[in-house]
This record gives C-alpha cells, structure tokens and sequence, in this order.
C-alpha cells in the first residue's frame, strides 16, 4: 500500500503542482495572496468543456483516442482554447479589479478582494453549468496494474508527463525570452527592474497569463482524472498554498517541489492519521514551514 | 403584529450576536489591518467551549460540568483567546498575507476536529440540551427571547463600550499606526508583533463570546454551524457597515443579516421552486458582486472612520 | 578604521558595517564616528549604499557584519522599536505617515512607553491614562507649533504636501527626544520656500542641542549646514572630513564624475 | 446616536415586514425549510419540489377544510443559522403551525430546539436520521413535537449486513460518509456484520464534497476486500464509486438507500453497476405505493428515484391530514392528531387526490384513520420515530429491479437478533 500511496500523492501533487506555480509567481509579484487563483481551475476545466463541444463536431477528423488515454485531440485542443480563454477571464479580472485595488488601497484589501471574487467565481459557474458534477467523458478509464502491485491510471502518468514538459518550457521562457527575464528581474527586485527599464505592467500581465494558462491546464486534468465540479478549485486552496509557501514564494521549481511534496504528505498522511483529517494537512505543513522556514525550502532568506 | 414583533426580537439577537464576531473583527482588520480569514473557526471554539461548560453530561462525551452562563461566557473567550495566541505566535511576525492563509487553514481544521474529536465535541451528532439562561427566568417563547435579547444587548454593549474605550486611547493609536505603516510604526518604537498579538487575540476572544452567546441561544452546537460561508458573512457585515468604525460593524451586521434572510424570502416568494438551486447561487453572486463593488468604490463603507485624536484630547 | 571610543563626546559609532544582498554588497565595510550635538552630512551618487546603510542602523535590515554602537551600547542586534526606544530615530526618503491619522495623532502616537499603551490601563486606570494624554497633547501641540504646522494639526496626513510631510516625520521624532536623528533627504521634493524653514528648524534644533546626521543630494545645503561629511560610492565611505575638504578631495570628484553638472 | 440608528433599523424593519404578515383562515399555510441551494441543494430541490407535488394532491382533494393549503417554502442554505431564521420567519410572519424540514440534522435540530418546540409548533423531518432526535425526546426536551418519517439509522444498518452477508461477501470494505447518518450507520453496521459471518477489512470515512477520494479509496483496497459497503449521497458516491472501480476495486457493491437514485446511476455509468445492490425503506407492495409512484411518474417523467422523495410526500400529507382532524389548527393540536390519522385501528386510506378525498369524508364522518402512504403504513412511537417496512433491490440494465421485501415485522425480529 505504501507504493500505491506515493504513487497517488506524486500523480495528485501533479496538478498542485501547476496550480501552485501561479499563486507563487502572484505572492511574489503582484504581492498579494490570492484567494480566487483556485477559482481559474474550476474555470479553466469548465471552459475546455464548452469547446470540447465545439471540436466534438469534428470528431471523425481526429479519430479516436490516443493510445491508452481516455481522450484525444479534441480534449488537447480544447486544453489549449481554455487556458487562452483562462488567460482572458484572469486578465480581466486585473484591469477590472486588483489593478485599481493595487494603485489605491494597500495589498490587504486586494487579498480580501480576491475572496469575493472566489465567490463570485464559483457560483456563476454554478449559474452556467449548474451545481452538479459534469464528465469529459462518461466512459471509466481502468488503471493499469504496475509491478509492485501499484495501479494507475494512464490519463494520469500522462498527466505527470504533461506537468514535467510544462516546467521545462516554463524554464527555458524565464531563462531565454525577454518577458521571462524581465519577470525574473521583477521578481526578484522590483525596485531595481524598475529603474532599469523594465516595464512593470507589461510583466505583471505575463504573470496572470502564465498564472492562469498553468491553472486552467491543472483544472482539465483535474476534471478528466476525476470530475468537473463547482468546488473543483474550491478544495485546492490550502494545498496551493501550501506548496507555493512550501516551495517559497517566486520560485517555479519550489512551487512544483512543493507541490509534490502536498501530494505525497496528503496521501501518505492517511496511513497514520483517519482519512478524514486529511484536509487538514496542507494546513499543518503551512504551519511547519512558517515556523522554520518562513521563507520557503527555496526562497531566499531575508 | 404580536408575530412581527416576536420575528424581530429573535432577527435582533442573532444579528447582535452576528454583530459581536464583527465588532472583533473591526478589530483585527479595521484597526490594525489583519486579515483574519478564519472568523469561523474561533467561533466555533468559543461556541464547543459554552456547550462543553454549561451543558448536562453526556454518554462518552467529555464535559457535563453544567457550570453557570457567565462562566461559559468567560471561559469561551479564554479558549478562543488561547487559539488565536498560538496562530498569532506562529504567524504574526511574518508577512501579512501568511496570516490570512493560516487562519484561513486553522478553520478548516477547527472543522475537521469539530467533526471528528467526538470526545470532546460530540462528533457529528453535535450536543444538544445547551441551557438557554432565560429560560428559568420567564415562560412564553417572545419573553424568554426578550430576556435573551436583553442579555445580548448587555454582554454586547459591554463589549461595545470597552472597545470603544480601548480603541480611542493611545493603545487604538498604536494599532492604527501600525495598519497603516507597520515600518514607520516601527520606527517609532512601537513592536508591531506584539500589538499585533494583542490585537489579534482579544478581536478572537470577541468571536468566542459571539459563539457561545450562539450556542447559549439555539440550544445545540454541530460542526455545520460554522462552514466557512460565516466567515464570509462577518466580512461582508463589516466590509458593508465601514471598518474601523463600531457604530458601522454593529450596523453592517443587522443590515446584512437582514438582507441576507430577506432575500431568501424574496426569492422562496418570486422564484419558482424548480430553479431555486440557481436562486441560492445568485444570492451568493449578489452577495460577491456588492462586497467587490463595495471595495472599489466605498472602501469605508457605510459610516466610515472618523478622525480623531483621543478622547482625553479632542481638539 | 577609527581606533578607540572618543569619549562620551562620540553618540554615533560604527565599526565595519557591511551588508550585502546575494552577491552584491550594498554596504562595504564602512566605520565612522558622529560626536554629540553635530550635523553629520552622509553623500554620495545614487546607488551609494547611503539610505540601505540608514536601514540598517534603524534596524530595518540586519547587517552581515560589523557593529552599531549608541552611547556605548551596541545598538545593531536589536529589533527597530528597540533601537528607538534607546534613542536613535529616523526619517524617510519618502515620508512614511500614517495617512490615515491626524497630524496630532501622529505626532502623539511617537512617545515610547505610554500608559495607555497598554490597553488594560484603558480600561482599569483611565485617570492616569487622561493625565498623560494631557501631558502629551500639551508637547505635541507645542512640537506642531514648532515646526509650523498648527494650522493643519486636525486634519489627515494624507492631505499634506510634501514639504509638510517632512515637517510632521521631524515632529514626530522629536515627540521623543532622542541621541540622534537620522533624516533622509529632508529637502527632496520640498519647495524652496518651505526648504528654508526646514534647514531653519535644524539648526535651530541642532543648537538646542539635537545630533543629526543627514543623507542629502542639495549641495547648498549640505554644504552650509553639515560638518563632519561622510561621502559613500559603491558601499564604501571614501571620504570622511570637513566640507572645503570634500571639494577637493580626488576620490570624492571621481565619484560624483557625471553625476554632478 | 447609535440608538438613534438602531431604532431608525428597527423602524425600517417593522415597515417591511409589517405589509407582509396577515394571518388570515384562508389559504393554510405549510412551512417549509428545506436546503434548496448550498451543499445538499441537489437533494433538496427535489425534495422540495416533492412537498409541492403533495401539498397540490391536497388541494385537488380540496385542500385542508375547503381552504387552500399554500406550501411556504424556505431555503436553508444548509446553514443552521439561515435555517432558524427562516423556519422563526414561517412561524412569525406567515404564521404557519407546521414546518416540514430540514433535510440535515445538524438544522433540523437547532430549528427544533430554539424554534418549534418554544413556539409550539410541529415538526416533521423527511430526512434528519440523527439518534440525538431520539435522546431528545426521551428526555422530554421536544413534547411530543418532533416527527420524522424516515425510519432510523438501526434497520438500515441491519439490512445492509444482511444484504452482505445473503451474497457470501466474507470481507467488505465500508466507506461512509462523516456526517451524522453515516457515522451512525456505519458504525452500526460494523456491529452487525459479524453476528451474521461477515466480517470488515477497513472502515474508511470521507468528508463531504470533496474533489477526489483517491487516498480514501486507496485506504479502503487494503486488505483485498470482496465488496464494499458504500454509505454516501449521489454526487460524492458516485465520485467514489467511480475512483473505487478504476483502481481495481470489486464491483460487488452494496449501498444505503440514498444511492438508489437515477443522478447516482448516470454518473457513475449503468453498465459498471451490475453488480450492484442496495436496499431501502418501504417500496412495499401495497397499492399505496404504487399510487404514489405512478402519480409521481405522470408528474416528472421519471421514477421517483432519490433520498427523502417518499417520505417527504408521507411527511406533508401526514401534517395535512392532521390539520384536516384538528378543530383549530394550532401546533399542539396538529401534534396531537397526526397520532390519530396513523392509528393502527383505523380504517387506511392512500395517497393521491383520490386517496385524500376518502381521508377527509372519513375524518368528516368523525372515523379514526390510518394513513398508508408513499412510504407504506407510518407508525411513529411515543419518540416521533417510525419503523418502516424495508425492501432490497438491483440493477438490471438500467433498470432498478426490486429483489426482496421486508415487512416491519421481519425487520423488527431482525433487529432484534442483532441486537443480543
């Protein structure tokens, strides 16, 4: 059982993972802790629903399923359609509400802001696609058996497989584009990329975009691995922040690090506590952290 | 008539007792700027410590001490207090938005112990049989509210006047000093961690109070009175009525609490029963909508801070 | 380095301050001593290191290496509150108010130590509480008077210009008396008219008895107010003497190349 | 000035809800409270909905005592602080003497205690399984005015290990819901199981409305059990189940009542559920039941599949009924009579328009009567407690196949061996 645990908790700090890099580039750059990020996967699954209608359409054109998966084509379309139509709802999100909130008022009423706008958020999705809980597809993908009497699923080895693909670009944009270096600079000294140039507003819009891009892609395989819900993100709030914190606030790596690390406690945490003080368990790693490390396993000691 | 007076009686004291939580969280926030995003939790602290307190004994359950109300009373602010110090020691040192995450996080564990340390809390059965203090004073259920609403409006009022001293005194001063710039506070010889911790653990044990003046009056305490939509309830009471103003927090809490029932009654009125399920969503957008708005564009709300000096110094 | 602890004369001393941020020093090595009751003047180009090195001796930014000492007492492990309440107060680059106060209520929120500062006595001893609120409003008033700004004492901070902003952060420090104040830039973004008043209350303060030492880009006014000089480029105090010295000295003109017209 | 404030509120107030009280004869007002929106709104909505169909058979009937019966229904929000005020709001301003409700027990109690019972008003749940109803009125804290119409969490236990145990399951896996019914349940069930040879591998409880119960489902596989008890409501059941099945789990799955709903069988996909088998209260074989769900079948285009539709119907006829036999229609006397159109000696009567028609010439005829209704032959005890009669039942296809059938008797002697 031990196996299977690690198994589960490395494939569910997956999706932590890339939901979390977003809230730490947020806690770090637009320095406010942002409460209505889970809500841009809940968003990011139900938007890749409305065009998986559209491509449905086109169905025979794409043929069937991708090997083992569950899915095909038209679900990595509607993937990529969603985390632009993500990208779209968080940037007007900022002109709308934190860009204002930001100039005039401190950080705090943006935090508070941001839990109205969850709320927001979450029942207009409840509005649109009502509150039950909604399948890509209705078919039960069965896992695999692996040696060591560990089960999983394809959709989530491809999964994981996805999250390492997308930390590496995300690597390569901080490290060879303009805008990645331009938000490394910002991030790490705001003052001083000011001064030199670097246009402030230009990379706070990156951040949301690559916020909610990460965010809408977890929510997809969030909502293929198990479901679509209105409370889909809604769940997720403590271990995202748990692993942004974890992993210290700025830092891409920590952020997924960190992520694993949720995944793996959460899971593993079952053998020895009741299942139903899980929830619970993002929160007391928050607690570890804060206490020793208030900077995170990698932010930068100040 | 008899009917709406008895209504209102009983609107009044759960919107005081409402008001209570909110005049804390003034505290916290409006006056010193912290985010508490676990008003639930402390409530609950305080309300599982009244029912432990004055509640008859129980099979399996710890408690049964059936001590009297005012001991409850004070005995929830002391567990309440004591939570909110050990959060506060962890967090209050460090930035702010940290605060906001672990208290968002201890009520979701407050939750979680609520439902499962069945010794001490009954589990999900919750306990029952919490006596009500007006009950041996009178009969009939508008007197007995009556009285109860009288003991709301003193322990509240007490509450009310205290922080209305403390608030105006150099000790309020410090504390908006250090919402408004913790590092010029600083400067200035003030520990923003310290006044911080004071502020933070008292505006809790007002929570405590709220919670076991709730118990006290249902009569039943369970893990689902303190989901985490209460937190976001007080918040919106206090967003509505003007922070770091009391007269605007007591306001805020009977304006949105009576809103927030008389749209449930507009709606079980003009919205057919099969869409109702969407009526609640919209309840909670709506309620979403006017908080964002509200921050955008009367960020003090309805009656706002009011300068001032102190009360031994008005110019 | 300066060898020895030049007697009770000597409020100010600092030993090797170093303070780096990653591999950049920001502060490198530097030592100096202020005596009592002078106006120390610390210049240099921007980027110097001049106002990181304030925050350090306010406590703001704890340093690497080296040690503060105020009066004999080293000063450099303490927590901010502490380092003021031992006598070292400062202002900021920016005026750093609280906006949303009056200016009375700022300048009496200074004082360390009030009864009333602890919110029991509020409740359990409010006689003692009025009296010393009385106490105080009676020095900050005069205080307020002082530095010219009983006009506006009633309203919000937030509602002052710049140059009174400057004002109220010197009255709030002087609420406490300090050893020394530390101001950054008081004449930045100030109008000249307003400027005069406030070199005025300096050295007006300075004969009084106050010690300061100032970061300032006004030249004149550096110039005719300050002795000793301390000029700092790239981390490193470079120069430390009178102010005809610093005219002249090499180091100093090579530092200011380009950044003076 | 806060005074000034506080009585200017208070003024507003009185204004507004002034214009809305008036207790006139005509209509009879029902109370409802009942969560139509937040976490259980899925179930509540076509509870609620359920009340109406009732209340509408009534007035067919011709209402209670040629009035109208107006059925005022109010959301919880599943909060017990908007329960209360919703339910004080019924009994003060429109003045109703009977509330139906609440789904939860965590509201269904605290609007019994500070409302109900201080006002004198009735009580009927559909819903609320909670043992603490039960400990409340033996010690007289409800006098006599709370009922429910759901039979308690002992027989369900009962019949879940002896559904196990009838399929030669030796090891099964129990995962349950932590909420007050589950709890009970389950614990309930691991008691029972060994007296009939079962025997438990894991018991694993999940805390509602989560995303995934990956970790829980993991927790339950140990020990390779043959089948799993699963106590949970539709949308989280079938999230489990279907997490359950793709990580291997068995197919032999037994469930409470609550999962016999069509939500539950669509989500989870029909053709992974042959295996499985529940049971639930009273589908029992009188024309009664078959009346209701027939009438129910014209009405919704489906069958009434779900938690609480039954015996919400049972609840507002039972109230109805009870108004019907009252002089005067006050709290204490609907208390009272719902007593009497149950009795065991009188003379049955159904549900349906039809059925109410006879119910009320009988109770004209000053005829005592017993209510037979959707959930067959309710007989509440000196608690407010009813026992029902239980049946078990399958998937076939899609269809929901009725396997076996228990009258009150044979589940009473069941419990009864259970229990020494």
């Amino acid at each position: 059982m031990l196996l299977q645990h690690i198994a589960d908790g490395v494939l569910s700090g997956a999706v932590v993972a890339l939901g979390a890099i977003g809230l730490s580039f947020a806690m770090k750059i637009l320095r406010f802790a942002n409460f209505s990020h889970s809500e841009l996967l809940t968003w990011g699954a139900y938007f890749a629903l409305v065009f998986l209608g559209f491509t449905t359409a086109f169905s025979d054109f794409f043929g069937g399923n991708i090997g083992p998966l569950s899915f095909g084509w038209p679900l990595l379309i509607a993937m990529v359609l969603s985390a632009v139509a993500t990208s779209v709802l968080a940037l007007v999100l900022h002109a709308l509400v934190f860009e204002k909130l930001g100039r005039g008022a401190g950080h705090m009423t943006m935090v508070f802001a941001s839990f109205g706008i969850a709320l927001l958020l979450r029942h207009v999705v409840v509005l649109i696609w009502g509150p039950n809980p909604i399948y890509y597809s209705n078919e039960l993908q069965f896992a695999v058996l692996l040696p060591g009497n560990v089960r999983v699923m394809p959709d989530q080895v491809f999964l994981l497989g996805l999250t390492i693909v997308l930390v590496v670009s995300l690597h390569l944009f901080m490290t060879r584009s303009r805008a990645g270096i331009a938000m490394r600079g910002v991030s790490e000294n705001p003052d001083l990329a000011r001064v030199s140039g670097v246009n402030v507003d230009n990379v706070v819009r990156w951040v949301w975009v690559i916020g909610a891009s990460m965010a809408a892609i977890a929510g997809v395989l969030y909502g293929l691995t198990v479901q679509l819900r209105p409370e889909l993100g809604f769940g997720l709030i403590l271990p995202l922040f748990a692993a942004a914190i974890l992993g210290g606030a700025g830092s891409m790596y920590g952020a997924v690090i960190g992520g694993l690390v949720v995944g793996l406690s959460e899971n593993l945490s079952v053998m020895i506590i009741p299942t139903t003080y899980k929830p619970a368990v993002p929160f007391l790693l928050i607690l570890l952290i804060l206490y020793f490390r208030p900077d995170g396993l990698f932010g930068e000691r100040r | 008539m008899i009917g709406v007076i008895s209504y209102l009686v009983f609107f009044l004291i759960l919107a005081l007792i409402f008001s209570i939580a909110v005049l804390g969280l003034n505290l916290q926030w409006g006056y010193t700027g912290l985010f508490n995003a676990g008003v639930a939790g402390f409530i609950a602290v305080g309300a599982y410590t009244m029912a432990i307190m004055t509640g008859p004994s129980r099979e399996a359950v710890m408690g049964g001490f059936e001590l009297p109300f005012v001991v409850g009373l004070l005995g929830a602010m002391c567990t309440a207090g004591f939570a909110a110090l050990v959060v506060g020691l962890i967090t209050l040192r460090l930035k702010d938005e940290y605060l906001a995450v672990a208290t968002f996080g201890i009520a979701v564990t407050i939750q979680l112990v609520c439902l499962n340390w069945e010794y001490v809390t009954g589990g999900t059965l919750g306990l029952i049989s919490i006596p009500n203090p007006a009950k041996p004073l009178t009969d009939g259920p508008l007197a007995q509210n009556s009285v109860f609403l009288l003991i709301v409006v003193g322990v509240g009022g007490i509450a009310f006047w205290s922080l209305e001293r403390i608030v105006q005194s150099p000790w309020g001063r410090m504390l908006k000093a250090i919402r408004e710039d913790a590092d010029a506070a600083a400067s200035l010889g003030k520990s923003p961690t310290r006044i911080r911790l004071e502020s933070f653990v008292l505006g809790c044990m007002l929570m405590g109070l709220s919670g076991a003046l709730y118990v006290a009056f249902i009569g039943y305490v369970s893990p689902s009175d303190f989901l985490p939509i209460v937190t976001f309830q007080i918040w919106t009471m206090l967003i509505v009525g003007g922070s770091a103003n009391n007269r605007g927090a007591v306001l805020g809490a009977i304006i949105v609490w009576g809103v927030w029932t008389s749209s449930g009654y507009v709606i079980s009125k003009l919205v057919p029963t099969e869409i109702q399920a969407q009526g609640g969503a919209m309840q909670a957008v709506l309620i979403g909508l006017i908080l964002v708005l509200m921050l955008l564009c009367r960020p003090r709300g309805l009656i706002g801070e009011r300068m001032n000096v102190s009360r031994h110094a008005r110019i | 380095m300066t060898a020895t602890v030049s007697g009770s004369q000597t409020v100010l001393q600092l030993e090797g301050v170093t303070k780096r941020f990653g591999g950049f020093t920001a502060v490198d090595n530097v030592s100096f001593d202020l005596p009592a009751g002078t106006i120390g003047g610390l210049i240099g180009p921007n980027g110097a290191g001049k106002t990181t090195l304030f925050n350090t001796l306010a406590g703001m930014i704890q340093l690497d290496a080296g040690q503060v000492v105020l009066n004999r007492t080293p000063i450099h492990t303490l927590p901010p509150h502490q380092i003021f309440k031992a006598g070292l107060a400062r202002t900021f680059q920016i005026p750093r108010p609280f906006r949303e106060m009056t200016v009375l209520e700022n300048v009496m929120t200074a004082p360390a130590n009030q009864a009333g500062e602890k919110f029991w006595n509020n409740l359990l001893r409010p006689r003692k509480v009025a009296r010393e609120e009385q106490a105080l409003r009676e020095q900050a008033l005069s205080i307020i008077d002082f530095c010219d700004l009983s006009r506006v004492s009633a309203d919000a901070a937030a509602s002052l210009s710049g140059g009174q902003l400057k004002l109220l952060e010197l009255a709030r420090v002087l609420m406490s008396e300090p050893e020394i104040i530390l101001l950054d830039e008081p004449a930045a973004g100030v109008n000249p008219s307003l400027m005069v008043t406030l070199v005025d209350k300096i050295t007006e303060l300075n004969r009084r008895g106050y010690t300061f030492l100032i970061i300032e880009h006004n030249m004149d006014v550096v110039m005719s107010i300050c002795d000793p000089i301390m000029v700092m480029a790239r981390g490193r105090l470079i120069y430390h003497g009178d102010a005809a010295g610093a005219r002249q000295d090499p180091a100093v003109l090579d530092a200011y190349l380009g950044d003076l017209p | 000035m806060f005074i000034r404030q506080l009585s200017a509120a208070l003024a507003f107030a009185a204004l507004f809800f002034g214009g809305m009280a008036h207790a006139a004869d005509c209509p009879v007002k029902l109370g409802g409270v009942l969560p139509v929106s937040g976490p259980m709104g899925q179930v509540g909505e076509r509870i609620s909905t359920t009340g109406q169909f009732a209340v509408d058979h009534f007035n067919a009937a011709g209402g209670v005592k040629g009035c109208d019966v107006e059925y005022v229904l109010r959301d919880t929000q599943g909060q017990s602080t908007v329960g209360v005020d919703a339910a004080k709001s019924l009994v003060d301003l429109e003045g109703v003497q009977a509330l139906i409700g609440a789904v939860s027990s965590g509201v269904s109690l605290p609007i019994l205690t500070s409302v109900a019972v201080p006002s004198e008003i009735t009580q009927v749940s559909c819903c609320s399984s909670s043992e603490s109803f039960t400990e409340l009125a033996k010690s007289g804290d409800t006098n006599g005015y709370w009922f429910r119409t759901y039979a308690t969490n002992r027989s369900q236990s009962a019949m879940g290990a002896l559904l196990t145990t009838k399929s030669d399951f030796k090891k099964t896996a129990v995962i349950y819901v932590n909420t007050d019914f589950g709890v009970g349940l389950a614990k309930r069930f691991e008691q029972d199981i060994p007296k009939l040879g079962g025997s438990i591998t894991k018991m694993v409880a999940y805390n509602e409305s989560q995303q995934s119960y990956r970790a829980e489902v993991t927790s339950a596989l140990e020990g390779n059990p043959d089948s799993l008890f699963l106590v949970a409501f539709p949308v989280d059941g079938a999230t489990i189940t279907r997490e359950w099945l793709a990580l291997g789990g068995t197919d032999n799955l037994i469930v409470n009542n609550s999962l016999r709903s069509t939500d539950y069988f669509e989500a989870v996909g029909t053709k992974y559920l042959q295996n499985l088998q529940g049971y639930d209260s009273a589908q029992p074989r009188l024309p009664s039941v078959a009346t209701f769900n027939e009438l129910f079948e014209a009405e919704f285009d489906g069958p009434p599949n779900g938690p609480g539709l039954h015996s919400v119907y049972d609840a507002v006829t039972v109230v109805l009924l009870a108004m019907e036999a009252s002089d005067e229609i006050t709290g204490a006397n609907i208390r009272d009579n719902i007593r009497k159109v149950t009795s065991v000696d009188g003379e049955e009567v159904y549900p349906g328009p039809e059925g109410i028609k006879r119910a009320k010439a009988l109770i004209a005829e000053g005829k005592t009567i017993r209510y037979v209704g959707a959930t067959g032959a309710l007989s509440f005890d000196e608690n407010g407690d009813v026992q029902a009669p239980k049946m078990t039942w399958k998937l076939e296809g899609d269809e929901n196949i009725e396997t076996a059938y228990y009258t009150e008797k044979e589940v009473a002697e069941l419990i009864i061996k259970l229990d020494n």
